[in-house]
């Protein structure tokens, strides 16, 4: 297994390096005046984007720094290097893709700062980024007055839908109402504790996951409870729960807090089997700091995991790994910022042009195939239709996947 | 002299801290234009005695009748206002502000904040903050800044200070101490001008000082009040000199 | 009394402080205007909001000796509500049909929310919504200050506590997020009376009346420093007992200088919403307090020009090497903290009003330099 | 009679949340109480002492695993996180703090400056990622003396911790020649200076001591939770609070203190919501403050 993945490695430095060649006499032909592969500027830029007859500009804006670093980081990676790859494989409509960095610093008014400057200064085709729904409320407003696009890759709390944002993680609907069938079906489950970090992602899906639980599933929501991003004492919390003995506690927990809250349970004897819990928020990124000992057994419920074993993931985890190292880890989000650009290529190769009227008219129904979770397709409603999948968590840090549903996203309007 | 009013009437006024007594049942009182010095060995309750009266340490028990207002319910700027000064031990004046707008700080108007917002620099201040000036020797200085002056200096702007609210009970602590002997007389000249139409309280060590200016002498030894009388009596007194000699 | 009054202010300290000002306004009205295009000067008009704060704080901490670390509070309470105000106009129930309940802010429909809170439905009203910033946080002040100040809490304590309320509110305001937009703060305001703020005119608009506000904020800081008032927070910076011993309530002269500088901040704080466009508690929190108190502190905590070169300064850094060097500028940001307070204890203003004494301090730090450096050079001939 | 044993048993473990959140606060308050209650220095970057603590454990933590020695490591790591947090406070001392002691404000702000190269530091060395030591076997899960309640080892660990370091700090400070040479120092420095005590040399062993017991309380920290570079500064005004709220110069002050706020915020976080709890909380400890702004316990004095 392990030299077979070296093996793999070594082919992909391999073909990066062809590919690399490729692009330095690419350049160089461009740099003698040799005419672009593409339709010419005029033609699939009509709004004054930075577009010129080789390149196209896009901007990448997640924090860098800051608390919300941790987390993001794992988007920066995944789209640059979707962008490296594309640009390897010939960039879009001939024109290579240059990206303009910029840091949001966890700061939700740097974003939207950030933003208004990648629109209006650089006037990038296209921007990758946000995390926090904090962080996308900021932006909004900038991206739908300066008629942007922004690819969006955070599983969120749904209730929203701008023509200007491509969705590319899950909305809440998408990510609650299977994992919960499942856990009750499979479980026999009739009560449920909610926990989640206070803020508006964790309390709508919770107010969704009730609505579920008590008029679907006609089971019992035996307490909710809220605690601050950055918490790290969940003791009176985890007897809350104790006293309640719910079959399944639903955790939303986000951030670092999730380190202290698993040792927490862990140290109060909640373990995975004896108890059953079941989480939205919790990703290998997360897993990486908690270490694989706590989570044991408990369960989370998204649309991707990294060890999914299909030929599109293994290649981009092999990819991943060889650009950023043999250790780092492949989250959800991670993996639908990968998708951003992809779909993006996509969306502007079927309108053939990088104006955002008409990559944004276009985007319905794009289908990607060679997705990492398997096949997408935007909805008309800018989300994606996706798949969820349940995982249980093993001690080395990986999920195995356990069980899947198809689902496609819910239109809130 | 004909009769003499009572201007401040110290009764039993006692306070202590965690037990033990710094002011014990003292009582005193100040007429109307007379000068009274306090004297007493290190220790005695001297300066706590004048804490009390201008509300900088609370009283345990006792009165403190001022005009025969109680002084001890008021706050430390009503006392003030209510026509008390207080000089404090070590010269405490603005050392970043010059020595007119030390003076002009301390003018009894505009006191509230908004009333110091809108102060304006009325002739009658400019005249006032002239007369002060030429009263403690320091019309030559008035543009300096105040923490340029000599301690001396600084003594009599603190007094000036104090003057130009026109106090009835004026009290200065060791107002003397650190002065040449010709800034002693210069001193003790001032004080008995502008002692002619209120009362003072001194607190002193300078015999010679005392001998200069003071009405009646008290003598406290251990927050209480020793004696009471004329500089000649006090001095000729068993218990004071014991007091100083002994321990 | 003009004449007189014109007098006092013309000595020669005044003149140069004249001329600074005539700069400042230069700078701000004609300068940067022609100079930077509108995405540039829309940030610069958001420093400028961060200057109120500073400016504020040159009054309370430069001269009154009260070192507040809540400015972010009153900041951010101007700021909260304007954008109620915008929040409001925004949520007409036309654009919000699609709600659950039409009519309500955005984020209350998302929390199940019914009906507008009360403390919501004065905030429809605009002169309302102006009262509302101006008195709203120099009320609070006044409480804090009336609680702190009577009983003589200064210092060290005030600057805890103060740090500590506004914890409370950053933590409030987050945890009610029905009611408040929760962490994510208010967003996406569009329109003040019909107006939209959005438009290139109407950020140019708003920056210049932000620009003349602040220089209305800095005559009448320079007024306030000039009159008795003035002299009286010089005076208790040094000894407050005298002060309190010439009959002053020295209680109630800390209580208006810090309400006044809980006043400029939060017009500061409001005209931020306007330019903006939101509000978030990010901006009330312990660390833009603090940072606040640091712009006043490169500016020169006694120099009231400073403290907006402060704020303009340390921003564009912060925004420039943010962009460029990301990990370099939290560095570079502490470093500045601790050189200014070590070094330059009146900031930058210090260093144009002393040139001697600036030189004096380039001169010794290379001669300590040279002292420290040389006997390690001669230590092996020597013993 | 089921009932009231569930009860019994939630009000025990509540008790026992509580003075695991008052263990890890006294912990911080003591060097801080150390810090400013006897030096009247503001140090913004004591949380970030803790900190320094902390990664140090996780830094053992991960050689004991792959030397196999991770029964033993914590003990030494915790000698480390003194240690190192001790160096550290004792540099910053001699290059920053000594010369800000006339400027108790400055130093507030200095101290920030300092707290945010600090975290910039850890997070280029350590990452921006939540990190925890891997703990010995015997720290991990639960000593359950009756059915129904668990006390986590780790827990228990933490507050034997803090038993035996205050009761260490209570030695020194007022049972050893050099606790009565601080006390001299902060009550009168020229007379101390006069007799013969170095004053110099007690101000930055007494900064580094209070930052090295910070350096314990981040060992301690992260053993029940975990370590990511801003984890210092989510304490620091709890910390700040709980000090001031004590009395500053006081000992017993301060740990009455840590053990009414954590009680009342453990016990508060049960009855409502995490934020609720935390307002609850900090609104009244200010409230008292501003009645009573000398703290709980101190004691009045003839100035």
């Amino acid at each position: 297994m392990s030299t077979e993945s070296q093996h793999r490695t070594r082919h992909t430095r391999i073909s990066i390096f062809i590919i690399a060649s490729f692009l330095c006499i690419g350049s160089l032909l461009t740099f003698a005046r040799v005419e672009a592969a593409g339709p010419p500027t005029a033609q699939v830029n009509t709004t004054g984007l930075a577009v010129t007859d080789t390149t196209v500009t896009v901007g990448d804006l997640h924090s860098a720094t800051g608390t919300m670093a941790i987390s993001e980081i794992g988007s920066i990676q995944a789209e640059l290097l979707a962008i490296d790859q594309i640009n390897a494989a010939g960039g879009i409509l001939g024109r290579k893709i240059e990206v303009i960095k910029e840091d949001g610093a966890s700061d939700w008014p740097n974003f939207a700062e950030k933003a208004r400057k990648l629109l209006v200064k650089d006037k990038v085709a296209a921007v990758f980024g946000c995390w926090t729904s904090a962080s996308r409320k900021a932006v909004l407003p900038v991206f739908e007055k300066e008629n942007g696009l922004l690819y969006y890759p955070t599983f969120y709390e749904g209730l929203e839908q701008s023509k200007n944002v491509i969705y590319t993680g899950q909305e809440a609907t998408q990510q609650i109402i299977a994992g919960l069938d499942w856990v009750t079906k499979t479980k026999g489950a009739k009560t449920f504790f909610l926990i989640g970090s206070d803020y508006i992602w964790p309390r709508t899906s919770n107010k969704i996951a009730r609505k579920h639980i008590e008029n679907v599933l006609h089971g019992k929501v035996v307490g909710e409870e809220y605690y601050p991003l950055g918490t790290t004492n969940f003791r009176s919390l985890i007897n809350k729960a104790k006293l309640a003995k719910p079959d399944v506690i639903y955790s939303i927990v986000v951030g670092g807090s999730n380190v202290s809250w698993f040792k927490q349970l862990k140290a109060a004897d909640i373990t995975g089997d004896k108890w059953t819990l079941l989480t939205i928020s919790t990703t290998e990124d997360e897993v990486k700091g908690i270490g694989g000992e706590s989570v044991l057994n408990f369960y989370s419920a998204m649309k991707y995991f990294q060890t999914l074993k299909n030929p599109n993931n293994e290649k981009f985890v092999a990819a991943f790994k060889a650009k950023y190292g043999a250790d780092s880890v492949i989250g959800d989000v991670t993996q639908a910022a990968y998708l951003g650009p992809w779909l993006w290529k996509a969306a502007v190769e079927k309108a053939g042009s990088f104006d955002v009227d008409k990559v944004v008219a276009a985007s319905p129904g794009i289908e990607l195939s060679s997705a990492p979770e398997g096949y997408v397709k935007v909805h008309a409603n800018h989300h994606l239709w996706s798949k969820l999948r349940i995982g249980r968590w093993r001690r080395r840090c990986c999920c195995e996947i356990y069980r899947y549903h198809r689902r496609r996203s819910v239109n809130h309007g | 002299m004909l009769k003499k009013e009572i201007l401040l009437a110290i009764e039993d006024l006692t306070v202590s801290f965690d037990g033990f007594r710094a002011v014990d049942a003292v009582n005193l009182y100040v007429d109307k234009g007379e000068v009274r010095v306090i004297i007493g060995p290190n220790g005695a309750g001297k300066t706590t005695l004048l804490d009390l009266i201008c509300g900088k340490t609370h009283a345990s028990s006792g009165t403190i009748k001022f005009k025969n207002i109680e002084l001890r319910d008021l706050d430390e700027h009503h006392i003030v206002r209510a026509g008390v000064g207080r000089k404090f031990q070590t010269p405490s004046i603005y050392e970043d502000l010059t020595v007119y707008q030390n003076l002009e700080v301390s003018f009894p108007r505009g006191r509230s904040a908004f009333g110091s917002l809108f102060f304006k620099r009325t002739q009658d201040v400019v005249d006032r903050v002239q007369e002060i000036a030429a009263e403690i020797l320091l019309t030559e200085q008035l543009h300096q800044l105040a923490g340029l002056l000599s301690h001396g200096q600084k003594q009599w702007l603190e007094i000036g200070m104090l003057l130009i609210q026109n106090p009835e009970l004026l009290m200065l602590d060791e107002p003397v101490a650190g002065m040449s002997v010709r800034e002693r007389q210069q001193t003790a000249e001032l004080l008995k001008r502008i002692s002619a139409n209120r009362s003072v309280i001194v607190i002193e060590h300078d015999m010679e000082f005392v001998r200069a200016i003071a009405h009646r002498v008290t003598v406290l030894h251990q927050g209480r009040v020793l004696m009471e009388g004329s500089m000649d009596a006090v001095q000729a007194d068993e218990r004071v000199i014991e007091a100083y000699l002994g321990h | 009394m003009p004449k007189k009054l014109l007098s006092h202010w013309i000595t020669a300290k005044n003149r140069s402080d004249l001329i600074n000002l005539a700069l400042l306004a230069l700078l701000l009205l004609v300068v940067l205007p022609l100079a930077l295009d509108i995405f540039r000067l829309n940030l610069v008009g958001k420093y400028l909001t961060f200057a109120f704060v500073a400016v504020g704080l040159v009054l309370c901490w430069g001269y009154g000796g009260i070192l507040s670390l809540g400015q972010g509070i009153f900041f951010g309470l101007g700021g909260y509500c304007m954008a109620m105000f915008l929040k409001l106009e925004a949520s007409d129930p036309v654009s919000t049909a699609i709600q659950s309940t039409p009519g309500i802010p955005d984020f209350m429909d998302w929390n199940q929310i019914k009906a507008l809170p009360w403390f919501w439905e004065p905030f429809h009203s605009f002169s309302f919504t102006l009262i509302a910033v101006l008195i709203l946080p120099t009320l609070f002040a006044y409480l804090i200050g009336v609680a702190m100040f009577k009983r003589r809490v200064g210092g060290v304590y005030f600057a805890i506590i103060t740090q500590a309320i506004a914890l409370i509110l950053t933590v409030l305001i987050v945890g009610q997020q029905g009611l408040t937009g929760g962490i994510n703060g208010i967003t996406d305001l569009k329109t003040l009376l019909g107006w939209d703020i959005r438009t290139n005119s109407a950020r140019y608009i708003l920056y210049y009346i932000n620009a003349a506000l602040l220089l209305g904020g800095i005559v009448f800081s320079r007024w306030l420093l000039s009159s008795k008032l003035g002299l009286l927070l010089v005076a208790l910076r040094d000894k407050e007992e005298r002060v309190r011993f010439s009959g002053y309530d020295v209680a109630n002269l800390k209580i208006f200088t810090f309400c006044v500088a809980a006043l400029f901040s939060a017009v500061g704080g409001a005209m931020f919403t306007l330019q903006v466009g939101f509000m978030s508690p990010s901006f009330v929190g312990i660390v833009p307090s603090i940072e606040m108190v640091i712009f006043t502190a490169v500016g020169g905590r006694l120099s009231l020009i400073g403290a907006v070169y402060g704020a303009l300064l340390v921003n564009f850094g912060k925004s420039y090497f943010s962009e460029t060097f990301a990990d370099l500028w939290l560095y570079l940001m502490g470093a500045l903290f601790i050189g200014v307070v070590l070094f330059l204890p009146n900031g930058l203003a210090g260093l144009f009003r002393e040139p001697r004494q600036t030189w004096l301090l380039i001169k010794h730090t290379a001669l300590m330099l040279v002292a420290k450096l040389r006997p390690a050079r001669l230590r092996p001939e020597g013993k | 009679m089921a009932e009231t044993s569930t009860l019994f048993t939630t009000l025990l473990m509540q008790g026992f949340a509580g003075m695991s959140l008052f263990s890890v606060l006294l912990l911080m308050a003591l060097g801080l109480a150390i810090i400013f209650g006897q030096m009247g220095v503001i140090n913004m970057a004591h949380g970030e002492f803790m900190t320094i603590g902390a990664y140090t454990t996780y830094i053992m933590s991960t050689f004991a695993e792959a030397h196999g020695f991770i029964n033993q490591y914590f003990i030494l790591a915790l000698i480390a996180a003194f240690a190192i947090a001790f160096a550290a406070g004792y540099l910053l001392e001699y290059l920053l703090i000594r010369r800000l002691y006339k400027r108790p404000l400055d130093t507030l702000l200095a101290t920030w400056g300092v707290s945010l190269v600090m975290q910039q530091a850890f997070r280029e060395i350590f990452g921006a990622r939540e990190v925890s030591p891997a703990l010995p076997e015997w720290l991990t899960g639960s000593y359950q003396p009756a059915p129904g309640i668990d006390l986590p080892v780790s827990g228990l660990m933490v507050l034997v911790l803090m038993l035996v370091v205050t009761f260490g700090v209570w030695l020194m400070m007022y049972r050893s020649r050099w606790g009565i040479r601080v006390r001299a120092t902060t009550q009168n420095r020229v007379i101390a200076d006069a007799v013969g005590i170095n004053t110099k040399r007690v101000d930055r062993i007494t900064f580094a001591l209070g930052c090295g017991l910070a350096g314990i309380a981040g060992a301690a920290f992260t053993t029940i939770a975990s370590t990511g570079p801003t984890t210092g500064s989510l304490f620091i005004v709890d910390t700040f609070l709980v000090v001031v709220f004590g009395g500053a110069a006081s000992l017993f002050g301060t740990i009455a203190s840590a053990f009414t706020i954590a009680q009342a915020q453990s016990g508060l976080e049960f009855l409502m919501t995490g934020s609720m709890a935390k307002v609850i909380t900090l609104v009244s400890v200010v409230l008292i403050l501003m009645m009573r702004p000398e703290g709980l316990f101190s004691v009045k004095v003839r100035k």
